[in-house]
C-alpha cells in the first residue's frame, strides 16, 4: 500500500481525515456543553480599581457574603486578599442559581470549589463573576489556587451548600455561616 | 564531509520495487494508531459525561 | 504546484478563523443571551469584549452603602506624597506634639507606647490617617492628629519612619519563645487557616503595603494590639486581615508572640 | 562533527547540569507537600525552590538543549560549518551568565515569584535581566539557524532542505514569534516596576502578554523531541521515514497553530471575553492535528522497520523492532506517555471543561507528563544518540544496558508520579501549596496518593542521576582497537523526495499566515489594554521591604 509517495500521502490524508473527525467530535461536544448546558469559562470583563476596592459600596465589608438581591438573584460576594477570603465561609442554596462575584485589592488570586466546576481567577483590576447551580449539599473547599505570596498555602475558605429549605435569608436578604 | 546518505551498516537497501515485506504498510500503523485514538476519544467522552457534566453549570 | 499550497494554506487559516469567529462572536452569545433575556446586540458586544458583563447571564444589581474601615487608599498620589514628604517639617511637628510621649527619635522607654523609630513610613502614615478619620480611636492620639492635613501626616510619618523598613531595633532579632510559636511565625497553622506571621511581617515578604515592622516593638504594646484586634475594638485593618488572624490565636499564643517579636 | 563539538557540549552540559540540580529540588518540594516532614520546611524555602525548579526546567534546560541540538543538526544535516561561530559562543556566554544571575537571585530569596513571575508580585531586577539574557542569547541562535539554512539553499538551489534542519528552523522562527510576548512584558512592564520606576502595573496586560508566549514555548520545548521522532528514531529502528512531506507539513502546522492559542491558559481569567476564548479554543483544536499526524507517521515508520526486520501480521512488526536501541525504546515510552499527556491536554483545551481542572494538580500532572515525560525522555535519547559524535566514545553493550535502565526508570517514575496527581487534581487539589491540612476530612484521603507520587519523584531522581552517570561514561576514552563512531545518519524517507513545493522548503508563506492568525487571535485581546488600560495594581516587591 505504500509503494509510491503518492500512495503514502494518500494514506496520510485518509488518517488526517479520520483524526479530523476525532477533533470535530470533541469540539462539537464542547460547543454543545456551552450552548445547551451553560458550560463556559467565566468572563464578564468588568473593571474595578483594586486600590480603592475597600472604599466601594458593593465590596464594602458588611456587603460581603451571600445575599438575595431585590430581583431574587442569589449573589455571593467574596474579597480575596493576602492570605484570606472575606468571608472565610459562605452559605449557598442547593439547586438554585448562584452568582459568585469576587475581587482582589492586591494580588492575583484564584478559586475553585472542590467537586464542582466553579473555578475562576481573581485578577486585581477586574470583578470575576461565576454563575453556577450547586447540586450536592455539604461542606466544600474553596482554596486560593494561584500563588499570591508566602501565605498562599493557608488561604482556604469553605462553602456550605444547604438544602433550599434551610436557606433562610434575614431581613436584608443576607445569609452567613455564623447564623446557620 | 559526508553527511547524510551513505549506505552500509544496518540499513537494508531497498531495491526499486517494494520488497514483499512492505506490502501491508501502513495497515499496522493504522490499526495501532486507530486503537490509541479511539481509546483517547472514549476516555475524553467518559470524563465529559461522568465528571464534567454532573459537576454543574459554570460561567 | 506551489500556488496550490499558498491557496490551500490561506484558505485553511481563514476557514479556521471564520468557524471560530462565527461560533464565538455570533452563535454562542446570541443563543446564550436569548436564554438569559439579554438582547443579541448586548450579548455580542459582551462576547467581543467591548461591553462589561457575561453574554450568558445578567449582572446582579447591588444595594449597599460603602462603610470602609479606613479612608487610606494606596494610590500613586499617596505614594508621591510620601516620597516627597518633608522630614524637617515632620521634625518640627513632632517637636510640637509627639516627643512628650514618643521622644525625639521615637524610642520611648514607656512600654505601653509603641516605638516608631525605623518603622515603615507606610504603616505610620496609615495609622496617623486612621486616627484622624476615626477609623482607629485612642484617647491620646485622636485629638492630637484631628487638625493635621494629609501633607503634615506624610511629613510626620517620613520623619519617624523609613521607606525601606528594617527592624525597629536593629540589634534586637526577637527572642525564641518555643517551637510552637516559632512554627506559627514561620509556617503558620494550616489547620486553622492561620497564615505565617512572616508571610507579611518579614522584611521581604511582598505583603500588604501598610504592614508594620514588629521586631523590637514593646511586648506590652504588641499584646494590647493583638487583643484589640481579637475583640474587634480595633478594626482599621483592611478586609479583616489582622482581626481574622487575632481571632484564631489563643491568649497564651498572643502573649508569647509579643515576647518573641519584642526580644524582651 | 568536527568543528563545533565543544559548542554543542557546552550547551548540553549546562542544560543537563541545571536539570540534575533542579530535579533534586523537585523531589524536596514533593517531600514538603506530602504528609511526611521534610527538613528546612518553611514557605520561604518552598516557594524559592518552586521558582528554581520551574526556571531551571522551563527556561534553562530547554533553551540550552534546543540551541545545542540545533547547532549539532545545522552542522551534521547541512554538512557545512555553522555561520557566525563567534556569535554563537557570545550568545552562549550571555545566556549562561543570565541563567546564573537568575538562579543566584532566586536562591538568595529575592525572586520567589515562580517561573511564571506574574506581577503585582515583583522580584529583583537581576532575576528578570537574567531571563532577558537567556532569551536574547536564544535569539542569536535563531538568527544563526536561519542564516545557515539560507546559505545552504543558496549553495544547493532546488534541493530539499534536510528535514532535521527544516524543523529546527521552524522551531527557531516559532521561538522568535512567541518570545515577543514575554519580552514585551519584561521590558515594558515588569523590569520598570522591579527597578522602582513605576509603583503600579497593568496586571491584565502582563498576563495576556505572557500567555502570548506561554503556549508556543511548550512547542519550542517539544519540537526537538519531534525532530528526533522524525529523523532519528526510524534510522535507529533500521527503517525509513514513512513520509518526508507530511513531516514538513507537521512542523509547518506547529508553527502556524501553536502561536495564536495562548488564551487557553487564561480561560478562567476575567479580563478576556468569551468570544476570543472560544476562537482560541477552535485554534487549539487544530494544534492537536500535527501531533496526531506524527503519531501515525512515526508508527508507520516503525512498521516499515519492523517488517524489514521480519515482523509479519498486523502487529508482528512491533515485536520485531530493535527495542534494545535506546532511541527506539525512548520513542516507544514517549508515545505511551504522550497518550496520557496529550489526553490531559485535550481536556484542558475544551473551553468550559477547563473550569473543572484549572490550577489543580491535574495541570501539574499534564505538563510533567507531556514535557517532563515525552519530551525530556527524548532529550535523553537524543543525548545518547549524539554523544559518541561529540566525545568519540561509542557506547558498548554495558553503556546501552545502563541507558535502557535509565529510560525505563524515567518513564515508570513519571507515570507513578503523575497518575495520582491527575486523580487528586480532579478532586480539587490546588497548586503551589507548601502545607496541606491532612487532618481535614476532605483532604485526609489525599495523603496516601501524595506519598505514591512522592515515590514516583524519588524514582525520577534516581533516573536523573543515572542519566548524568551515563553521559559521563560516554566521556571515557575509547578502548584501543575498537572502531570510532560512524558519522550520524538521519532517517531516509521511504520514497526519495522528487518534487517539493517551495512552501515546504521555506517559511515565507507561513510567516504571513502566522501574522494573520496572531492579528486575528491576539489583536484585540492585547489591543484592549492599549485602548483602555486596566485599573493599575500596586507593585509588591519581594526583594526588598515594601
Amino acid at each position: 500500500m505504500a509503494a509510491t509517495e503518492h500512495e503514502v500521502v494518500r494514506s496520510e490524508l485518509r488518517w488526517a481525515a479520520a483524526v479530523s473527525v476525532f477533533v470535530v467530535i470533541i469540539f462539537g461536544l464542547t460547543l454543545f456543553a456551552a450552548l445547551a448546558l451553560h458550560r463556559n469559562p467565566p468572563s464578564n470583563l468588568e473593571r474595578i480599581d483594586p486600590k480603592t476596592l475597600h472604599l466601594t459600596g458593593e465590596f464594602t465589608e458588611p456587603n460581603l457574603g451571600t445575599r438575595v438581591e431585590q430581583n431574587g438573584q442569589v449573589t455571593t460576594r467574596i474579597v480575596a486578599t493576602q492570605f484570606a477570603f472575606i468571608p472565610p465561609c459562605v452559605v449557598v442554596p442547593a439547586d438554585r442559581e448562584v452568582t459568585l462575584r469576587l475581587a482582589s485589592p492586591d494580588m492575583i488570586h484564584g478559586i475553585l470549589v472542590s467537586g464542582t466546576n466553579v473555578n475562576t481567577m481573581v485578577v486585581p483590576g477586574y470583578v470575576s463573576q461565576v454563575h453556577t447551580v450547586f447540586r450536592t449539599t455539604g461542606n466544600l473547599l474553596m482554596p486560593c489556587h494561584e500563588f499570591c505570596g508566602l501565605g498562599h498555602s493557608q488561604m482556604l475558605a469553605r462553602v456550605h451548600v444547604v438544602p433550599a429549605q434551610d436557606f433562610r435569608p434575614d431581613a436584608e436578604g443576607r445569609v452567613s455561616c455564623e447564623a446557620q | 564531509m559526508d553527511s547524510t546518505h551513505n549506505t552500509e551498516s544496518r540499513r537494508v537497501d531497498l531495491d526499486p520495487q517494494q520488497p514483499l515485506a512492505l506490502r501491508e504498510v501502513p495497515s499496522g500503523a493504522v490499526a495501532l494508531g486507530g486503537i490509541a485514538v479511539l481509546l483517547l476519544l472514549i476516555a475524553w467522552i467518559l470524563i465529559y459525561l461522568l465528571i464534567y457534566l454532573p459537576r454543574g453549570m459554570i460561567g | 504546484m506551489d500556488r496550490k499550497w499558498r491557496v490551500w494554506g490561506t484558505l485553511g487559516v481563514l476557514a479556521a478563523l471564520a468557524v471560530g469567529g462565527l461560533l464565538g462572536f455570533i452563535v454562542l452569545p446570541v443563543v446564550q443571551g436569548r436564554a438569559a433575556g439579554i438582547d443579541a446586540f448586548t450579548a455580542i458586544c459582551r462576547a467581543v469584549g467591548i461591553l462589561p458583563g457575561s453574554p450568558a447571564r445578567p449582572t446582579p444589581p447591588y444595594h449597599a452603602e460603602p462603610q470602609p474601615v479606613t479612608k487610606v487608599a494606596w494610590t500613586t498620589a499617596t505614594f508621591e506624597e510620601l516620597y516627597r514628604a518633608d522630614r524637617a517639617n515632620g521634625a518640627r511637628l513632632a517637636g510640637e506634639r509627639c516627643i512628650s510621649c514618643h521622644t525625639l527619635e521615637g524610642n520611648t522607654p514607656d512600654p505601653t507606647i509603641p516605638r516608631n523609630i525605623g518603622q515603615s513610613v507606610f504603616a505610620l502614615y496609615k495609622q496617623l490617617h486612621d486616627f484622624r478619620s476615626g477609623s482607629r480611636v485612642n484617647e491620646t492620639m485622636s485629638p492630637l492628629v484631628k487638625d493635621l492635613d494629609d501633607k503634615q501626616i506624610a511629613d510626620l510619618a517620613a520623619y519617624y519612619g523609613r521607606l525601606f523598613r528594617g527592624a525597629i531595633d536593629p540589634d534586637v532579632s526577637g527572642r525564641y519563645a518555643g517551637i510552637d510559636i516559632q512554627n506559627i511565625v514561620s509556617n503558620g497553622d494550616v489547620a486553622r487557616g492561620l497564615p505565617p506571621c512572616s508571610a507579611c511581617h518579614a522584611t521581604r515578604a511582598g505583603g500588604p503595603i501598610e504592614t508594620p515592622t514588629l521586631t523590637g516593638q514593646y511586648a506590652q504594646y504588641l499584646e494590647a494590639q493583638l487583643k484589640a484586634f481579637a475583640s474587634g475594638a480595633r478594626h482599621n485593618d483592611i478586609y479583616h486581615r489582622m482581626r481574622s488572624v487575632a481571632a484564631k490565636l489563643t491568649s497564651n499564643e498572643i502573649r508569647l508572640l509579643a515576647i518573641q517579636y519584642s526580644g524582651e | 562533527m568536527k568543528h563545533n563539538r565543544n559548542l554543542v557540549l557546552a550547551h548540553l552540559w549546562l542544560a543537563f547540569a541545571v536539570f540534575a540540580i533542579a530535579a533534586v529540588f523537585g523531589v524536596w518540594l514533593m517531600w514538603v507537600r506530602s504528609p511526611l516532614h521534610a527538613p528546612y520546611e518553611n514557605p520561604q524555602n518552598y516557594f524559592r525552590s518552586v521558582t528554581l525548579h520551574g526556571v531551571s526546567m522551563a527556561y534553562v534546560l530547554t533553551t540550552f538543549f534546543a540551541m545545542g541540538f540545533g547547532y549539532f543538526v545545522a552542522e551534521t544535516a547541512l554538512g557545512r560549518d555553522i555561520p557566525g561561530i563567534r556569535w554563537a559562543w557570545a550568545a552562549f556566554v550571555a545566556g549562561a551568565i543570565g541563567a546564573v544571575m537568575a538562579a543566584l537571585t532566586v536562591l538568595a530569596g529575592d525572586a520567589s515569584v515562580l517561573y511564571t513571575f506574574y506581577p503585582p508580585l515583583t522580584a529583583s531586577p537581576l532575576f528578570y535581566i537574567g531571563l532577558v539574557l537567556v532569551v536574547g542569547g536564544s535569539w542569536v541562535w535563531c538568527t544563526i539557524m536561519i542564516v545557515a539554512m539560507t546559505q545552504w539553499k543558496r549553495a544547493n538551489p532546488g534541493l530539499a532542505v534536510p528535514l532535521a534542519m527544516f524543523a529546527t528552523v521552524a522551531n527557531a522562527i516559532m521561538w522568535l514569534w512567541t518570545t515577543v510576548g514575554v519580552a514585551a512584558e519584561l521590558l515594558f512592564q515588569v523590569i520598570p516596576a522591579a527597578l522602582g520606576w513605576t509603583d503600579t502595573v497593568d496586571v491584565g496586560m502582563s498576563r495576556t502578554l505572557f500567555s502570548w508566549t506561554l503556549h508556543a514555548i511548550v512547542y519550542f520545548w517539544l519540537l526537538p523531541a519531534y525532530i528526533a521522532f522524525y529523523t532519528m528514531a526510524p534510522e535507529a529502528a533500521g527503517g525509513r521515514l514513512y513520509s518526508d512531506t507530511m513531516g514538513r507539513l507537521t512542523f509547518v502546522l506547529f508553527l502556524l497553530y501553536s502561536l495564536p492559542v495562548g488564551l487557553h491558559h487564561l480561560f478562567m481569567d476575567p479580563e478576556h471575553s468569551t468570544g476570543f476564548k472560544f476562537v482560541q479554543t477552535a485554534l487549539t483544536a487544530l494544534v492537536t492535528v500535527p501531533t496526531l499526524l506524527t503519531v501515525f507517521t512515526i508508527t508507520a515508520s516503525f512498521e516499515v522497520a519492523g517488517r524489514l526486520n521480519g515482523g509479519t501480521g498486523l502487529f508482528g512488526w512491533l515485536r520485531a523492532l530493535p527495542w534494545r536501541q535506546p532511541m527506539v525504546l525512548a520513542t516507544g515510552l514517549a508515545f505511551f506517555m504522550l497518550w496520557f499527556g496529550g489526553g490531559g491536554g485535550l481536556i484542558n483545551m475544551s473551553y468550559g471543561m477547563n473550569a473543572m481542572i484549572h490550577n489543580t494538580s491535574w495541570v501539574t500532572a499534564h505538563f510533567h507528563l507531556i514535557f517532563g515525560g515525552t519530551v525530556v525522555i527524548m532529550y535523553f535519547a537524543i543525548a545518547y544518540q549524539i554523544w559518541p559524535q561529540l566525545t568519540g566514545r561509542v557506547a558498548d553493550a554495558d553503556d546501552l544496558a545502563q541507558q535502557r535502565w535509565q529510560l525505563w526508570l524515567w518513564a515508570v517514575g513519571m507515570m507513578v508520579m503523575t497518575l495520582p496527581w491527575h486523580w487528586l487534581g480532579l478532586e480539587g487539589q490546588w497548586r503551589r501549596v507548601a502545607h496541606f491540612d491532612y487532618d481535614d476530612p476532605l483532604i485526609a484521603w489525599w495523603a496516601s496518593w501524595v506519598d505514591l507520587s512522592l515515590l514516583g519523584g524519588v524514582i525520577l531522581l534516581i533516573s536523573a542521576s543515572l542519566f548524568i552517570v551515563n553521559l559521563a561514561r560516554l566521556h571515557a576514552r575509547q578502548p584501543a582497537g575498537r572502531a570510532g563512531p560512524q558519522p550520524l545518519r538521519y532517517a531516509v524517507p521511504l520514497h526519495p523526495i522528487t518534487r517539493l513545493p517551495a512552501a515546504l522548503n521555506g517559511f515565507a508563506l507561513w510567516n504571513v499566515l502566522v501574522l494573520v492568525l496572531m492579528a486575528a487571535a491576539y489583536g484585540w485581546p492585547v489591543g484592549q489594554f492599549i485602548a483602555q488600560p486596566s485599573p493599575a495594581a500596586i507593585v509588591h516587591h519581594v526583594d526588598r521591604p515594601s
